[in-house]
């Protein structure tokens, strides 16, 4: 039924949604080919055996970027994944020099990084006033704390027995396992975020959280959770951390949070919440590795390989920018 | 044996000018070697790969500097994945954390690299030889030795460190305790040791709450270059009584060394950075063309370095490691000399 | 008598919580004498002054962080361009390419004016969100700053001279620290600009709502991208101070610490939403955090757990303001005649 | 003496997609109230922020004083003294009252700003608008018709020769409403001329001399007030007639659906008690800051009572969150349709599913072409003047805007209760007409309504009872047949409000 005034609203999208080959997301597949022939070129070493066996350290880094990207959905942030990381290591290295199966080890190191996580998610629940910057920043410092006591004056722990992490560094031919359980994962917190009525809340409240509120959204209740996965997230990245690092030191995990972030905002991912796709931040994630891998490979200082990322990150933002700030232009002056 | 360690090290400053020349059946030609060091921006860090680069291409080989972006493990992991990729023929790294890299060295090994360490050791399994740049006690023995002079004997005097989980610090300190047993520093008294994690600014604060806490602090001995420039900072700034000595570096030092009060630093220890590179390369080599397997025992030639042919002993952690020297007193009278080079 | 004496506390009670400057202050005193209890010499007039010099760089820059965060932006790279401007100059006294102190503040000003002037194109004109316009910054900054040290550091032997401007009290005539009265220099000329001048205000109310700033008449790109050239400015200079106070300058100077600034203003009550926050408010935030810095050795607190208790005591002071600032609502609440 | 102060000929103004104003004219004279009136949506408000030069018309020209002038942005406008007050509040809560009048025309000396001076100025400026707070409270701390009378105390400041009221008196009841009018007479005495936009016909009556009707973006005409009718003005504006205004059907009154007893927030509201039936309408008003809309934000879980009780068919609720009272069925439908109705970069049609997305989803994923009809049909059925469901909700005009919000509420189909904060605020009579029509429909299917409305005409038209209250307390209860003009007013100020100035901020988001 129609108006009273007979006016129809349209359901085709087609006018207000862009299509695939405008948006962000096939922008960054151009640069992934576009980065990958390059490195090809500079470097005969780039081969797929060799990239997927140096891809593990940045991999497990992505189990961050997941939730990192929830989170900034919801227009907070999270700045002690790094340090959960390294809290979890430590306990899971501790864990299993006692003794435990691997099994259980791996569980426990879940469950530190859950702890760390909903503790953030309680605080920031409890005490709504507070920005999650400082609250994360504070708990950074206090897990990070944590870690360094308990490892005490050696500042590093080292397994043991290696032959059960060793296992979960396995591969399937060249691809290590924990390619197919990125993959897996990425496919999941894609289609929640994007499918389902969990993900449209975390749109809902990073774009208008009262909004979201008065709609019967558990706003709070959200961001417990996602703060708790966020924490489990880092406990899975320690984990495999482990598997490749064979132990746990006090810099484990320093400066992933700042990884995690810029793979998400170089994905289109707003850092004030509410925009932007989970699929746009792994393959922002894939560049950003390869880009490392290739450039490590020509042995290019790692000084440099920074500024490069950090001009990449600007402009990647930036150009778009300033085309349609040109094409406006162009069209005002049309029009005149 | 002070005295001793003088001479060495400063026939070592010439040869480390000097070219070395190629010893027959040491050629590198054709070889890539790897040197990985902490991290970048630190002037040790690249004396040590100025002097590994200088001998690799005297030798004919390829060399591949890598610094990583910060003083961590898993900068090293990816790092040593990427030479793994590059096939070289060697790595030598001074390691960040002495277990973390087990897995990717292993890996290294299993492809045929060899590799060695120094500077920082690894664990023993996880390495062919460590080129230590001066024994573990001997390093104590200097330090303490310094602490008792400088006292005079008796009194109380605290330690700055880097971060509390600094390898080779925590050794030296266990070393220096060691020593410290000893009846003849029984009136020495180490009040604390305290943390200024290698940052300029923490290791200010933690100086001047030493010099609050302990109003009759006598020495401080800071095994850390950050930390001892710092605390020299302080002392003499404030025009302190109390003095300092420990591990730095002679350009970052010179300001402060000096015998009397208006210097801060009587004397400090280093070796010879330069020639800690140079060792590794000649080691590296060795290790690749085969003249050198690592075991206890064997020798092999160093070019002109001064205690060459050098020799591969046991180490404390069960592996084998390969001393350079003894550390190198800087005082008053050498550092003007030394403070240009590094 | 007796019906007087609840109503005084009260009012008392509301004094304190009725702003946020108050309850800060009262907070930094509780937290000084209790350090004072355990250790009399913290107190001391020599030790306040080793406080304010070693936290001077971190002071300061909360004032420029002060400003972006008004605008509702925020800045982490601020500690990269400290390490640049830093460094550069570090260097140029090495290799003996100046001399004079004075002309060494002023060429990393520059330096980290225009590092705050490219953060600050992209973001105001070019429309990158900040954090990822200073993200880039970050990592560009700290890039350069190494390249510029190509591996090598300066000294107090090197620095020369310009080692003594931290030293020397002349410009507080012989009495106060150098270093000390550019900080209070900066506070003040912050403190007169952000709340008597036009330009200050305007920093207010592009964070509070920016559309009706741009209605209102205000450059709103404009004043972001000074606010940004501000605190690169500040950052840069700040390299130059801390070059001067440490006698040293590395390619990685306060790594990190960008993060202790952002901390400082939020404690002090900073929006990080923008539009509100005081010159008062960051000063008092930055100076809880640098005595808990210098009061964690001297009270004898285990070297290995001083960083978790630091979490601690941040977290708590962050709460607390929370609470108090709940109390506060209710009793105004309960003050209301229905 | 006609002269013009502002004539605009052949004004076009294009946003992607819409075509918001289509060769439209205007002229005002000098010392004259002009209305512009027309649907939400016809280009009103793009009209005047192309007068301030806020946007920019593709087409058309503009003559001050004769002179033809092309403003490059705002502040060229303010110099030239015209002064605007725009629909959607454009203040700064973070700064205070003086602050937010005196931004970008500051009283100065030698560079520096003049606090106490400018206090003082603000105060007189704060006066004739009989304002209750001081000029040193902060603008978040106010409610929004104070912050209304804050934004025109702004424009007054600005001395300026041509005064813009955008809906100025959406937010402001009957009494304050009254006030304004006499600070534009006073105006209009000094030679101001005055651009009125409204949505009230008694505020186009009151004070207007002329009225210029625009629709579906085109100019339809100028007219004298004095001449023209009001049946004859609602078809200039929505291009048909409106037989009946308010379609109040006879519905049959049931059972009591909701009954709330005692409901306490300490600084808010005490003792709040009342009850509605099925299929009954129940007005509260009240002046502004009564309590009212605290009451139900209350009773639907934004905010929290500290005492009281609240019954749904005679069980008792237990409602913590806003989800609570939605799965009991109570909607609310907030006064603030910006800030808590919408989010305003989304399509109009995800912001109509919001709340019923799990209702939507099979096996946890969102039937999305189920969604998109549900959204379309109810968004027709509020009539909502938009192209598309996708279209974002930042780009429809206010009243359709409101529509929007219906729509949201009348998706979610199992509701019992529904309370209306304001449903009308801004909106055309058209539109006005529907939703009360709507309400009627709703009623007559057995909904239990709460309406909370300034509205005098409304509450009298529409209302099976009407609750009044004021300083936070029910004063009053007045059935339909009883209920006059002056017993309402009487009854909504029968103790003196409390309104102290020390008024907070209450985090409602988040909880
Ligand atoms: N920024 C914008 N982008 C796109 N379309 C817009 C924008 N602003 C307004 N419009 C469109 O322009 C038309 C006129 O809107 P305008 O706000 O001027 O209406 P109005 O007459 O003021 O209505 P109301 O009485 O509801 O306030 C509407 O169709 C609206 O959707
Ligand atoms: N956004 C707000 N921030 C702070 N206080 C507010 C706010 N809105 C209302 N108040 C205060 O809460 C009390 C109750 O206001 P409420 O809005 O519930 O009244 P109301 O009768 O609905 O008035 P209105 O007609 O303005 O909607 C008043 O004292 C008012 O000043
Ligand atoms: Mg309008
Ligand atoms: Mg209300």
């Amino acid at each position: 039924m129609a108006g009273r005034s007979g006016r129809t609203i349209s359901t085709d999208r087609k006018r207000y949604t862009k299509g695939f080959f405008s948006s962000w997301e096939f922008v960054l597949v151009i640069l992934f080919v576009a980065i990958n022939i390059f490195c090809k070129i500079i470097s005969q070493n780039y081969t797929a055996a060799n990239v997927l066996r140096e891809m593990p350290k940045y991999l497990s880094e992505m189990f961050l970027l997941f939730p990192m990207a929830y989170i900034l959905l919801l227009g907070d942030i999270d700045i002690s994944v790094g340090a959960t990381v390294c809290l979890s290591a430590t306990v899971s290295c501790f864990a299993s020099n006692a003794g435990f199966p691997i099994g259980a080890v791996v569980l426990i190191g879940l469950l530190t990084g859950l702890a760390c996580g909903m503790l953030n998610g309680l605080i920031l629940t409890v005490f709504t006033e507070l920005p999650a910057m400082i609250v994360t920043l504070s708990t950074m410092i206090i897990y990070r704390g944590i870690a360094e006591i308990i490892l005490g004056s050696g500042g590093s722990v080292s397994l043991n027995d290696v032959s059960g992490f060793s296992a979960l560094a396995g591969m399937v031919g060249l691809f290590p396992y924990l390619f197919f359980l990125v993959l897996i994962l990425g496919v999941v917190f894609t289609i929640v975020s994007a499918k389902t009525p969990f993900g449209r809340s975390l749109y809902a409240i990073g774009s208008n959280r009262s909004a979201a509120f008065y709609s019967g959204i558990k706003v709070q209740r959200v961001r417990f959770i996602v703060f708790s996965i966020t924490g489990a997230m880092a406990g899975l990245c320690a984990v495999f951390l482990t598997s490749t690092l064979f132990g746990a030191n006090t810099t484990t995990g320093n400066g992933f949070e700042m990884d995690a972030i810029a793979m998400a905002v170089f994905g289109g991912i707003s850092a004030v919440g509410g925009k932007g796709r989970l699929a746009g931040g792994i393959i922002s994630a894939f560049i950003i590795i390869c880009l490392r891998i290739g450039l490590g490979e020509i042995n290019m200082n790692p000084q440099v390989i920074l500024i490069i990322l950090g001009i990449l990150l600007i402009s990647a933002v930036l150009a778009p920018n300033i085309s349609t700030k040109i094409k406006e232009k162009k069209q005002v002056l049309a029009r005149k | 044996s002070g005295n001793a360690a003088a001479t060495n090290a400063s026939g070592a400053a010439e040869s480390s000018n000097a070219a070395t020349s190629a010893v027959a059946g040491a050629s590198a030609t054709g070889k890539t070697f790897a040197i990985v060091t902490k991290s970048a921006g630190n002037p040790y860090n690249e004396k040590e790969a100025e002097g590994f680069q200088q001998v690799i291409e005297q030798q004919g080989g390829t060399c591949i500097v890598k610094h990583p972006e910060a003083a961590t493990a898993d900068a090293q992991v990816s790092m040593i994945q990427s030479l793994i990729s590059q096939k070289v023929d060697s790595i030598s790294i001074a390691a960040n954390d002495e277990n973390a890299l087990q897995a990717s060295l292993q890996q290294a090994m299993k492809a045929g690299i060899k590799v060695s360490c120094f500077d920082s050791k690894t664990n023993k399994n996880s390495r062919q030889v460590f080129v230590n740049q001066a024994g573990t006690k001997e390093i104590g023995q200097a330090l303490m030795d310094a602490v008792y002079d400088i006292s005079g004997g008796s009194g109380d005097w605290a330690i700055l460190s880097a971060t509390s989980q600094a390898t080779n610090q925590n050794a030296w300190i266990a070393a220096m305790k060691t020593v410290m047993k000893g009846s003849k520093y029984s009136k020495l008294n180490l009040v604390e040791v305290a943390y200024g994690d290698d940052e300029p600014q923490k290791s200010t604060d933690q100086t001047q709450a030493l010099l609050s806490k302990y109003p009759n602090l006598k020495v401080l001995c800071s095994p850390t270059t950050v930390g001892i420039s710092a605390a020299a900072k302080v002392l003499q700034d404030k025009k302190s009584k109390v003095k300092l000595t420990g591990l730095g570096l002679p350009s970052e030092m010179a300001a402060y060394i000096g015998t009397d009060a208006d210097h801060s630093c009587p004397y400090m220890f280093l070796w010879n950075p330069v020639e800690l590179g140079q060792l590794s390369a000649y080691t590296s080599i060795a290790l690749v063309n085969g003249t050198l397997t690592g075991m206890t025992g064997d020798t092999f030639d160093a070019g002109n370095m001064d205690n060459s042919p050098y020799k591969v002993v046991d180490a404390a952690d069960g592996g084998t490691e390969i001393i350079l020297g003894a550390p190198f007193k800087f005082d008053s009278s050498n550092i003007d000399e030394w403070k240009n080079v590094y | 008598m007796n019906e007087q004496t609840p109503e005084k506390k009260k009012s008392l009670w509301n004094c304190i919580t009725a702003s946020r400057e108050v309850s800060l202050l009262l907070v930094l005193i509780v937290l000084c004498a209790l350090i004072g209890i355990r250790s009399p010499e913290f107190l001391t007039i020599s030790n306040i002054g080793e406080i304010l010099k070693n936290n001077a760089v971190i002071m300061i820059m909360a004032l420029g962080m002060l400003c972006v965060l008004l605008t509702g932006g925020i800045d982490i790279s601020i500690t990269s361009t400290l390490a640049f401007a830093g460094m550069t100059v570090g260097m140029l006294f090495k290799y003996k390419l100046i001399q004079s102190t004075g002309l060494g503040f002023l060429i990393a000003a520059a330096i980290g004016a225009m590092c705050g002037a490219i953060i600050g194109a992209a973001i105001a004109y070019g429309g990158v969100a900040s954090i990822i316009a200073a993200m880039g910054g970050m990592y560009i900054f700290r890039g350069l700053a190494y390249l510029v040290a190509n591996s090598q550091w300066a000294g107090a032997d090197a620095l020369g001279s310009f080692t003594n401007f931290a030293l020397s009290s002349n410009l507080g005539f012989g009495v106060i620290n150098n270093v000390i009265v550019i900080t209070i220099l900066c506070y003040v000329i912050f403190f007169i600009v952000l709340k008597w001048t036009k330009f200050g205000r305007s920093i207010y109310a592009i964070g509070s709502n920016r559309t009706a700033a741009a209605i209102s008449g205000i450059h709103v790109a404009r004043v972001e991208f000074l606010v940004y050239v501000i605190m690169g400015l500040l950052a840069g200079f700040c390299g130059a101070l801390s070059v001067t106070i440490y006698s040293s300058a590395q390619p990685n100077m306060v790594l990190g610490k960008e993060m202790d600034v952002i901390a400082a203003c939020v404690i002090g009550g900073v929006s990080m939403s923008g539009g509100s926050g005081t010159v008062g408010g960051a000063l008092l935030g930055a100076l809880i955090l640098s005595v808990i810095a210098k009061a964690l050795p001297l009270v004898g607190i285990d070297a290995i757990a001083q960083n978790t208790v630091k979490g601690v005591i941040i977290l708590a002071v962050v709460i607390l303001n929370v609470v108090t600032k709940r109390m506060m609502d209710r009793s105004n609440l309960e003050r209301r005649k229905l | 003496m006609t002269e013009n102060v502002l004539e605009l000929k052949g004004i076009t103004k294009i946003f992607p997609g819409v075509k918001a104003l289509d060769h439209v004219q205007f002229e005002l004279r000098r010392g004259e109230v002009h209305a512009l009136m027309g649907e939400n949506g016809a280009g009103k408000s793009t009209f005047i922020k192309v007068i301030t030069g806020v946007n920019h018309a593709e087409e058309g020209e503009m003559y001050l004083n004769g002179r033809k002038v092309n403003f490059r942005g705002p502040m060229d406008a303010q110099a030239a003294g015209i002064a605007a007050v725009y629909q959607h509040p454009t203040s700064y809560p973070d700064l205070t009252v003086t602050e937010n009048i005196f931004m970008n025309h500051e009283i100065k000396k030698h560079g520096l700003l003049q606090w106490k001076a400018m206090n003082a100025e603000a105060q007189k400026y704060l006066d004739p608008l009989d304002a209750d707070f001081r000029p040193t409270a902060e603008m978040g701390t106010l409610s929004v018709a104070q912050q209304q009378m804050v934004e025109i105390a702004k424009a007054i400041s600005m001395n300026a020769k041509i005064m813009i009221l955008d809906e100025p008196t959406a937010a402001l009841t009957a009494n304050e409403s009254e006030r304004l009018y006499r600070i534009i007479e006073k105006l209009k005495a000094e030679g101001v001329s005055i651009i009125f936009i409204s949505h009230r016909f008694e505020d186009m009556y009151r004070i207007a001399d002329r009225v210029t009707v625009f629709r579906d973006s085109q100019y339809i005409g100028t007219y004298q007030t004095n001449e023209i009718s009001n049946d004859e003005m609602i078809k200039k504006m929505v291009g048909r007639e409106i037989k009946d205004l308010f379609p109040k059907p006879e519905t049959k009154i049931g059972g009591e659906v909701l009954r709330v007893e005692c409901l306490s927030r300490t600084g808010y509201f005490t003792n709040v008690s009342f009850c509605v039936r099925a299929g009954e309408i129940v007005s509260f008003t009240g002046l502004v800051g009564a309590g009212r809309t605290e009451t139900m934000e209350a009773v639907c879980g934004i905010t929290h009572a500290d005492s009281g009780k609240v019954l749904l068919n005679g069980r008792e609720l237990r409602i913590k969150c806003p989800s609570d009272a939605m799965k009991a069925g109570i909607i609310l439908l907030p006064e603030d349709r910006q800030r808590n109705g919408l989010i305003l970069d989304w399509g109009i049609g995800h912001n109509v599913t919001l709340p019923i997305l799990r209702k939507l989803s099979s096996r946890g994923i969102v039937d999305v072409s189920r969604e998109r009809e549900i959204s379309r049909k109810y968004l027709e059925d509020v009539d909502t003047k938009a192209v598309s469901i996708f279209e974002p909700a930042s780009s429809l005009s206010g009243g359709n805007q409101q529509k929007v919000v219906v729509a949201k509420a009348l998706a979610q189909d199992n509701m019992k209760v529904i309370i209306m904060d304001e449903p009308t605020k801004g909106v055309d009579v058209g539109a006005k007409s529907e939703i009360y029509q709507i309400m009627g429909n709703l009623a007559g299917a057995g909904y239990a309504i709460v309406m909370i409305s300034s509205e005098m005409p409304e509450i009298l038209a529409m209302s099976d009872r009407i609750y009044t209250m004021c300083g936070g307390r029910v004063t009053g209860e007045l059935n339909h047949e009883d209920a006059t003009q002056e017993k309402i007013l009487g009854l909504s100020m029968s103790k003196d409000g409390p309104q102290s100035d020390i008024s907070k901020k209450e985090a409602v988001t988040g909880e």
